[in-house]
């Protein structure tokens, strides 16, 4: 094995690890990496140091929920579009407002999603989110028919490169209303991911 | 995102900053124009706050009267075109006839709280949380996403392609001797001392020395300048090594070179 | 798009996209990267400029036969071997045990193994253990049959760290836990290896 001296050579092995890595690394599988243990202090040191020498790069270290990941930098995609033979396809406005209402309403079930969308929500929507990894069935809620609740995943916050659920967007305040009998609170996405679904059986 | 959506979205700003005074304007949309927006719509909500917002009408007091009758045209021009309706856009249409009746009749005060309830709420608020999801979906679309905006980086691990050996610590050797003295086949002369380890380890390194060699002159097998231990060390090995009888020890007279040569080598291997 | 002007730009194009590329690149796909046409040479002094850039670093650029890809260098396998999560193959307890045997006995010969663990030892198992390394024929006993003797290997010693086999663990606490032990007369073990004795096979 390499001998390692500098902060130099630490810096080598993570950024070889980092960059080979088929996934975000969390900090304690990172901590493998080294006979030597680190303080968090340090480690984040290292770690800010590394993002730094790829400032002024294509790729970017980034810190997802599940852990760091080096990526590229949006303004590079035009580029590596033109290596793909097909373009991703974007989803279907009912796929997105599928994903939106899981997201910000989050567990929920395939009957809430029609209750707020107003039509039927075809399988192959929730089929397509759940094949992309973006949401998974967190339980069952105690009523007729046991109806699944879906919840967005990790995977899903990686992909969109946010960390938590309360970086998703903020709802927009559409209008005060007035007449109403319930006045409407303003609305902050969830703090946390229902790791638990509370309704499940 | 469709041209209809991105058209109704332009609109929003300009909702908000109305006052009440404007006056709703036509709901009225070309007929021609249906037929390209329906696959746009996700449904009856979506439809009606179309025609809402295109209307620059508050959505918090809507006029029952021109929107039931806009929404039932279209509903009537989609029959026409024999185009597949869903089951929803006719409930809608049923639900805002109700809620128009209902606004004709004197509204009874609700028990608790003595307040009147607007027979639009409910509408009022399905279309609210309709359109926060439809504005969420759209703004988590605009954000940067794996695969489409930006690429996880994978460079490729050259791993030599060598089984993974086993690992071996000194615990497990430990272990393994302790669990053969566990079943009591061990007798007393398998007891194993530190110093018994380095005598050991001698008496291998002289029997390789002496493999396919026949005699070799004994002061051949010490070497002097590892130091004094290593020299009592080997001797001890080369007598547990006759002891043993691995080793032949010779000496054809007093003071004569004394030879040791391997037990079992073979003579006629040493002639070659 | 982002605009390219200097040689340093398009480097930062290809580097980006030979990160995130899943497999070799051809040069003739590469070159859709830019509208700018170059000839082969530019291509060859960019990839090598490239190529040394990364000289010192734990991921290198090389060139296959199906094109052009990053790649870690074999040195910093060892590091990236531990974020493995797969557990680490494990000899069987003959094993272990014939190897106890041989360490502490050696020279021994087969049937000597046989006598203190009771059971026929299998061929394969002596074969693993020379095939490793850790283990080899040191001699044969004069004896019917002329059995081989077994001894451990100066490998054997590297691999568990051991200066010599005085260093392996004294049995005799274990003994003395066991109630077995004798009063022992300590003698220290010689400090030196005999480098020249053990090295000859």
């Amino acid at each position: 094995m390499i001998p390692l001296y500098k902060p130099e050579d630490f810096k080598i092995v993570l950024e070889t690890a980092l960059l080979s890595a088929g996934e975000p690394m969390p900090l304690a599988e990172l901590k493998k990496l080294f006979d030597q243990e680190f303080d968090d202090d340090t480690w984040r040191t290292l770690l800010d140091d590394l993002r730094r020498d790829w400032a002024n790069r294509g790729v970017e270290l980034v810190q997802l929920a599940t852990g760091w990941r080096f990526q590229t930098r949006p303004e590079y995609q035009d580029f590596l579009d033109r290596l793909k033979n097909e373009k991703p396809p974007r989803y279907s406005r009912a796929a997105m407002e599928t994903l939106a209402i899981i997201a910000y309403r989050q567990p929920v079930s395939r009957g809430d999603i029609e209750d707020i969308r107003g039509v039927a929500v075809s399988p192959n929507v929730l089929k397509t989110l759940e094949a992309r990894g973006w949401i998974d069935i967190v339980g069952h809620r105690d009523a007729p028919g046991r109806p699944a609740l879906y919840a967005t995943t990790k995977k899903f916050l990686d992909d969109l490169g946010l960390r938590s659920l309360s970086e998703l967007p903020p709802l927009t305040e559409i209008e005060r209303v007035m007449n109403l009998a319930e006045p409407i609170i303003e609305i902050s996405p969830p703090q946390e991911q229902p790791a638990e679904a509370t309704e499940q059986a | 995102m469709s041209d209809l959506a991105v058209a109704t979205e332009s609109h929003l700003p300009k909702v908000y900053g109305e006052t009440l005074a404007t006056l709703p304007r036509d709901l009225y949309i070309p007929p021609d124009a249906l037929e390209i927006y329906l696959d746009a719509f996700e449904g009856p909500l979506d439809l009606l706050l179309y025609l809402i917002r295109k209307a620059n009408i508050n959505i918090i007091d809507i006029p029952m009267a021109p929107l039931t009758r806009q929404y039932l045209e279209y509903v009537d021009a989609m029959h026409r075109r024999n185009l597949e309706l869903a089951a929803e856009y006719l409930l809608m249409a049923a639900m805002l006839l109700e809620i128009k009746s209902r606004m004709l009749l004197p509204r009874p005060p609700k028990v608790d709280s003595g307040e009147s309830e607007d027979p639009r709420a409910e509408l009022v608020r399905r279309l609210l949380e309709y359109e926060r999801m439809k504005l969420a979906a759209s703004k988590i679309d605009e954000l940067p996403q794996a695969n489409r905006d930006y690429e996880w980086v994978s460079v490729w691990v050259n791993e030599q392609v060598a089984e993974r050996l086993p690992e071996v610590s000194l615990h497990d050797l430990q272990v393994a001797w302790l669990s053969l003295m566990k079943q009591a086949k061990i007798h007393a002369h398998h007891k194993v001392r530190r110093e018994e380890l380095s005598v050991r380890e001698y008496m291998g390194s002289i029997l390789r020395r002496l493999q396919g060699r026949g005699y070799v002159v004994f002061e051949d097998l010490f070497d002097t300048a590892a130091g004094v231990a290593s020299l009592v060390v080997s001797f001890l090995a080369v007598l547990e090594l006759a002891r043993e009888k691995l080793v032949e020890i010779t000496q054809s007279e007093a003071l004569a070179p004394i030879y040791v040569k391997s037990a079992a080598t073979d003579d006629s291997a040493l002639q070659a």
